[in-house]
């Protein structure tokens, strides 16, 4: 089992959860530590219930998980919904002064802090929050200095007094805890690495940018805002224009406008913005003009739940537009990745001309990791395709914008070329532009214009790598998965393993085009299957099995809001090895 | 993008012609609006490869395949942010904008709405036959009350939507009407309406020959009046131009009912675009400030 | 092979195809013949070419073919075109004062009509037009007293003198033709019969009427608006609040909310005004209010060919709207059929609280069939589902909007009901409605109200028929086709048995949920299976893919904006059946 | 429907109280304006069951889960046409339309003018807190110039859209603007809004304490004017309405800025409608009416 250790904290929303949880990532991070954080919280602004827990150790750090070491209730209500997800060796850090501790499991240390003793607390209102994390310092057997750069930087906006203020708290909780608490069995070790540590939303703005998107726009939804919000404040430095656009059509819209016109374009939303857009992907599609679209999901249907995880959208992206059409969809598998896929997917939409969408979820956009800053390269290769940026010596044959080649590719131009003009069209359309259906309907000439179009899905097909079989070549299990399900399912393996079980893990990054040949190659000889995916009909199953017919001997499926723990799944496999059940639903522990 | 090769010369009306005639009715009024927008863009020497010509679906929106510029036929209704993402991208084309009355007022009213408001540099002409013609005759945002259509047989019941004094109250910084029977005046309203910095709007009355029998060419040639022919009347005063736009009947204004040149246009006012055009930039960005943003991660 | 005649009729759009079509029609039905016809035009108001194919014979004719009996061209271009499609028998009128004859085949008559001898041309521009369905009327052996009765209803709002003169230029044309031309071999029988000729989108919008619709709106839309506009028109006689609407999003929410304030609401529109709607089919799902969507499919992607038939909707249906929730999806199998479901689909989106969506498409909706008259039924069964109309006593229990229950249904109400009031959400929410998200975040409510929801899939299953094959049991070849190749199939069939070849044919008409088990057994031992689709990627066929694993022997394609025609499945199933190949793509004949 | 039982009795506050209290940041105008709602109901003394209140998605369309009437929590933006819908099928209910700046005038912007010349009989009340606040804190279409927002961390560029002058270009017939700072003004206001036959808009500045800094219950006090203050305003001056609705600083006007009562509401003009409301007629035709359809066919 990979040594970690998990800190949850908990309060109602404008409590101040936030602030403790940045400066325990930084410190973590700065140690050299890896961490992983997830808030549960809940779409309101003030108030309710709001609970992050991060989670850190030397080694990398894939999800987040319900078994605690260190609970910060900030709140009664915290106390009363999470003190049992400390075991032995645990520790509590609350407020003595206004919260009554719950009875803990055995093992578990109470750290009663009594606040007014220690702070003042009509000069600053989140004292309790800076004394605990001080204690909670001292008793990780981290070293003073390392929080106190932490605050200077932290607010660093604020006055003098402010930072001294928090300082002294810090050391006053500090102190407290050294001097009244037991320190936990294992201190935080420190390496000599030095991670970034960044949200899934803030990866893929950096990776759009990266790939060198000059557009962005939005409308904002969540989870997919902290896209627009990174790209708003960065716009200026990477010089990119961003616009916040009266809603999800005019988004995509003004995304395959800039496009046309030759800039890179990229634009996010969620399910229900998704649908709003699905009209704009035909456009993109019919008239060959590539796009970026990145969909964040969160539990649906409709409004549903908007600050909580699914994943399920998948059949919501198959199905967007009507017709066929090529396309690209990737699921990033966790927060390196979705910086990574962002080049990748804009070089496939560049060459190919056709739409591209990055299916993301709440869990990856708004959670927190420790990256290699060396896998944050700014300078990808960059492939535009065929585009013809200059009438060079002025002399060329007739331009054909939708010419009929092999690959199904035509060159593409940027608009203001001299020599090139022409008319795209979301009507089907002749090699010229020329609109079929309007000027004259030739079914020969329609049906030469699809074959074209879907040509290429052959050529996409061929430019991205089929998926990989992790793990032991004949395990008792293989667990497939797909996009953020990656992270779980890899700890969950691991945690099999010890148990006695060999699991390998099939994760799936390429949706469309899927190489389902490869897929059932690498599942011919598997003993038992698991698709494991969060979500209620098995979104990925059903597509899967549309591909390749292919059905797995069982199913792990979670559809509350919450994510996977890698627990829920070793037990699930258990249970169906088994032979209990062939669908297991885990119940989720952590009761935001 | 590398350097083109430009022969300069002088624009004359073929090089608008588009790859094919307009398939049109014969008579529709739309064919007067092509016309104008040719002739203005020859008066003005306005080479066609820098002009990019934007619309939404219907009979109106076929209107790039018929005039020979960087032509876009896009979704119904979306002409407008689809033409503002390529003027942000390329400020240094010149923005053309086409749709009908269904496009622009019905299904696409909220982007005519922000895409106003925003000031966005380009002239939007609405041909306004009001009715629906390519779906052959439905009840439009603009048809009047009682006119009888395939969608409204006893006659419409809703108060019309006014493209005048909607564009003014958005915020439009240049407001016109124009009609297609009248070339030359039409022609000069466009010229203006292209000069103008900012969002340009025209409303053109164009009558669809074949599904709207009350609002025809005989209809509107005795009612429209000119403002230009009105000495009085000032262009810049926006109460008045409100005013104006309330005129309808046995006398409807037609001409430039407002303008204003103070308000910076959306590309004007982003500051990342005072390098030039978002096309002609790097596509990669200076190497100190990719570290900046992983710094601020560390 | 079924007794039939077939009249093509082309020209340029406006040069009045419709008419002579309407005046065949009448005649046939008239008759008592059955008649089939399908007009295949360009998205352009006057000039282009139209070419309307009408098919009549004493028993049912399911649908057109490229095979003509008789041809009438308008122009010279559809005399180009179009003259190659008559065989021996065969005859082609046309006037020769314009249109130069081609070279036809062997056995076809020509038959020119000195038009400016017989009319006056400065009176009638038409007049070609009325000559020729009278001289057609005289070759076919029927009496001229029919034709007179129809051209007096025909024109019956124009003046007498504009009826007279058309009733003498059919006679000039009808007595010229007695005189010059070999009548048919095969005289146009008569039946006692009596049927309604009408296309699929008047019976959708009849059969919504007869199912009690109130409130219809929609956005214009081919090949939709024919719904709107026979609602518009029969709105006052019929009681039915029509409303166009700005947008397809203004229309379904519309209908959402007169279907909430209790009477039955539709709308119609087509793939890319559906795109818009998706994400209005959620909030139907979430806050579960019932209303029916129909979607007649044309050609895509994107505005694609307006005016032409595809079958590529498919997979929008199944992905429209993100999440998992339940509806009911079913295409009509013949034009009849678009009459008789809207009942049916109205009783289980009330029953079920639900989106239902019908997925018809051009082929249907603009194409016009004979049916008997006992088969439109105003006065079907109507289930209103479980749904309170008033208080009662005023006594009752409080009321829970989406109170749990075993079969997810919970009691709706009509609002204005005193003591039920109750708030219904978009947003996931509790029983009582209680927004989930925005009060407190509960993952054990949550899963319980998916599953609640997810229950209705259950009813909704055992509600509907499985499908059945048609046919001898033991087959050559059994044809899987959906919706609107019901027609072309069930011919198809009959002439593969004329050509020695056995086969039956399984149509499915219920799309979602699928009776998966029921499409199993019933192909457990088909010899040699092909899917049948009017599409690029066999929609169909990866859908029904995802939920059995089954894969057919081999497919029929088509993705050329017409519709298949009996001789191109005749065809493929015998290339396929001699192991030529697995995919066929017939090439359509007809150039439109 | 059947008869239903109503026990007549007096409304009080507490009848229209919702299950749950609103989660709204204290402080938050959305307070103020849920509270005037609910005093005017008892003043007008509407039965609870006889109203609808629709939203769409934010903060301010939280709204009908906090008050006890037959309440509809919709989509973003699409309040206006499900209330439109309602109101149709059964026009007997008194319908209210609740949301936010965002929902109604960015995303919704089509369905408000739309639903404006429609002349729909029902109250559109736009929580306008100039902000995105259940989106934690972006621009919205009535944000400021210069206002610094998540989305626009270097100030907003774009104009802002202005409430009033849209509503009335697009038609309203009854135009008004409260604060939630001044409840007893803005109920008065509400239920003549609601006592109106056609389309009521108000815009109430109902400010975001959490995320608009600039525009705060502080900015706003010192600064409102009521029209009806001033004797010499006519409120049936469409044009005088146009000219108030360009006041915008040291003073802003509020009030009623415009009202007519002579055009005909949808549900009045719609003859369908005349035998009373869709709802309550037959689900079922008369039998000459089908016959009538297919002797159509033969
Ligand atoms: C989303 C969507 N809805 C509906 C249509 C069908 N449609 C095409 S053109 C049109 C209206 C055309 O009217 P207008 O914009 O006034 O142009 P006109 O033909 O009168 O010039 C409609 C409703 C469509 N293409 N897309
Ligand atoms: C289609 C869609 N896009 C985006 C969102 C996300 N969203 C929810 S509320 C909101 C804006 C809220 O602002 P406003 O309407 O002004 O209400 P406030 O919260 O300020 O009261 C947005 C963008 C959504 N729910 N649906
Ligand atoms: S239908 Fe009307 S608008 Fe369309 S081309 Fe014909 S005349 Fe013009
Ligand atoms: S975020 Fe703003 S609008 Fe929303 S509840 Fe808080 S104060 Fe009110
Ligand atoms: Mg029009
Ligand atoms: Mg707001």
């Amino acid at each position: 089992m990979r040594q970690s250790f998990s800190v949850g904290i908990g309060g109602a929303a404008g409590q101040g959860v936030a602030t403790p949880g940045d400066i325990f990532a930084k410190i973590f991070s700065r140690r050299g530590l890896h961490l992983n954080a997830y808030n549960a919280y809940q779409s309101i602004i003030r108030g309710g219930h709001t609970f992050l827990t991060v989670r850190t150790g030397p080694d990398k750090i894939p999800t987040t998980d319900g078994r605690l070491d260190l609970l910060i209730p900030l709140n009664q209500d915290t106390m009363d919904r999470h003190l049992r997800l400390l075991s032995l060796g645990g520790a509590c850090l609350y407020n003595s002064d206004l919260i009554q501790p719950g009875t803990p499991a055995d093992g578990v240390q109470l750290c009663p802090i009594p606040v007014s003793q220690l702070a003042d607390l009509s000069r600053n209102k989140v004292a309790q929050n800076t004394l605990a994390i001080g204690a909670a310092l001292s008793m990780m057997g981290i070293g003073f200095p390392a929080m106190e750069s932490v605050l200077e930087e932290q607010f660093r906006k604020k006055e003098r007094s402010v930072i001294d203020e928090n300082v002294s708290l810090a050391r006053a909780g500090y102190d407290y805890a050294t001097q009244n608490f037991k320190p936990f069995a294992w201190p935080l070790p420190t390496t000599d690495a030095r991670y970034a540590v960044l949200s899934g939303n803030a990866a893929m703005a950096m990776g759009g940018a990266a790939a060198g998107v000059k557009f962005y726009c939005a409308y904002p939804m969540s989870p997919s805002t902290g896209v627009l919000h990174w790209m708003a404040e960065h716009a200026r430095t990477a010089q990119i224009m961003v616009r916040q656009v009266e809603d999800e059509i005019g988004v995509i819209n003004m995304a395959i406008g800039a496009a046309h016109a030759g800039v890179r374009a990229m634009c996010a939303t969620s399910g229900g913005g998704f649908a709003l857009m699905s009209e704009g992907l035909g456009l993109s599609a019919q008239a060959e003009i590539p796009v970026v679209v990145i969909d964040c999901q969160r539990a649906g249907p409709s409004t549903g739940v908007p600050t909580k995880t699914e994943q399920g959208d998948l059949w919501q992206m198959l199905g967007a537009a009507f017709g066929d059409y090529p396309r690209v969809i990737a699921a990033p598998l966790d927060i390196a990745d979705c910086f990574k896929l962002m080049p990748e997917i804009f070089n496939l939409t560049d060459q190919f001309q056709c739409p591209g969408i990055v299916l993301c979820d709440l869990l990856l956009a708004e959670g927190r990791l420790t990256v290699d800053s060396k896998e944050l390269d700014f300078f990808p290769t960059i492939d535009r395709g065929e585009l013809i940026t200059s009438n060079g010596s002025g002399d060329h044959e007739p331009y054909q914008r939708y010419k009929i080649t092999e690959s199904g590719v035509s060159p593409r131009v940027i608009p203001g070329i001299p020599g090139y003009t022409h008319t795209v069209s979301s009507d089907e359309h002749d090699e010229d532009g020329v609109l079929i259906s309007d000027e004259y309907t030739n079914n020969a000439k329609r049906r030469a214009m699809m074959e074209k179009r879907m040509r290429k899905e052959i050529g996409i097909a061929a430019a991205i790598q089929p998926p990989q079989l992790l793990g032991p070549a004949n395990a008792d299990v293989t667990l497939i998965g797909w996009g953020s399900t990656y992270g779980v399912i890899d700890e969950a393996c691991e945690l099999l393993r010890e148990a006695g079980i060999s699991a390998n893990h099939l994760p799936i990054r390429w949706l469309v085009p899927l190489h389902g040949d490869a897929i059932l190659d690498l599942l011919r000889d598997a003993r038992h299957t698991i698709i494991v995916e969060n979500n209620y009909s098995g979104q990925f199953a059903r597509y899967l099995r549309s591909e390749t017919s292919f059905t797995p001997t069982g199913h792990i499926r979670k559809y509350d809001g919450e994510p996977l723990f890698p627990h829920h799944i070793v037990e699930a496999v258990q249970e169906q090895l088994a032979g209990k059940t062939r669908l297991s639903i885990p119940v989720h522990e952590i009761m935001v | 993008m590398a350097t083109d090769i430009v022969t300069p010369k002088a624009m004359v009306m073929a090089d608008y012609k588009g790859k094919v005639d307009p398939d049109w009715c014969p008579g529709c009024g739309h064919f007067g609006v092509l016309a104008a927008v040719q002739k203005a863009l020859v008066e003005l020497q306005i080479p066609n490869h820098q002009v990019a010509t934007v619309s939404g679906i219907g009979c109106s929106s076929n209107f790039p395949g018929y005039i020979d510029t960087y032509g876009m036929h896009t979704l119904h209704g979306r002409s407008l942010p689809v033409a503002t993402g390529l003027k942000m991208a390329n400020h240094d084309m010149t923005v053309l904008v086409t749709g009908g009355d269904g496009d622009g007022f019905g299904i696409g009213c909220g982007h005519f709405v922000h895409t106003t408001r925003r000031n966005v540099d380009l002239l939007y002409l609405v041909l306004d036959n009001q009715v629906y013609g390519l779906t052959t005759g439905q009840t439009s945002p603009t048809s009047r009350v009682g006119m009888k259509t395939k969608s409204m047989p006893f006659g419409n019941i809703e108060t019309p939507l006014n493209p005048i004094s909607l564009a003014l109250a958005a915020g439009a910084t240049f407001v016109g009407r124009g009609f297609t029977g009248d070339q030359k005046h039409l022609t000069e309203l466009i010229k203006r309406g292209i000069e103008h910095k900012g969002f340009s709007f025209i409303d053109v009355f164009s009558p669809c020959v074949t599904y709207n029998h009350d609002n025809t060419f005989q209809w509107f040639r005795p009612r429209v009046k000119k403002l230009e022919d009105n000495p009085s009347y000032d262009p810049s005063d926006w109460i008045a131009a409100m005013e104006k736009s309330l005129q309808w009947g046995d006398e409807i204004p037609i001409g430039r009912f407002f303008e204003r040149n103070d308000l910076p246009t959306l590309h004007g006012a982003e500051p990342v675009l005072a390098k030039g055009a978002l096309v002609k930039q790097d596509i990669r960005m200076p190497a100190d400030v990719a570290k900046s943003f992983i710094d601020e991660l560390m």
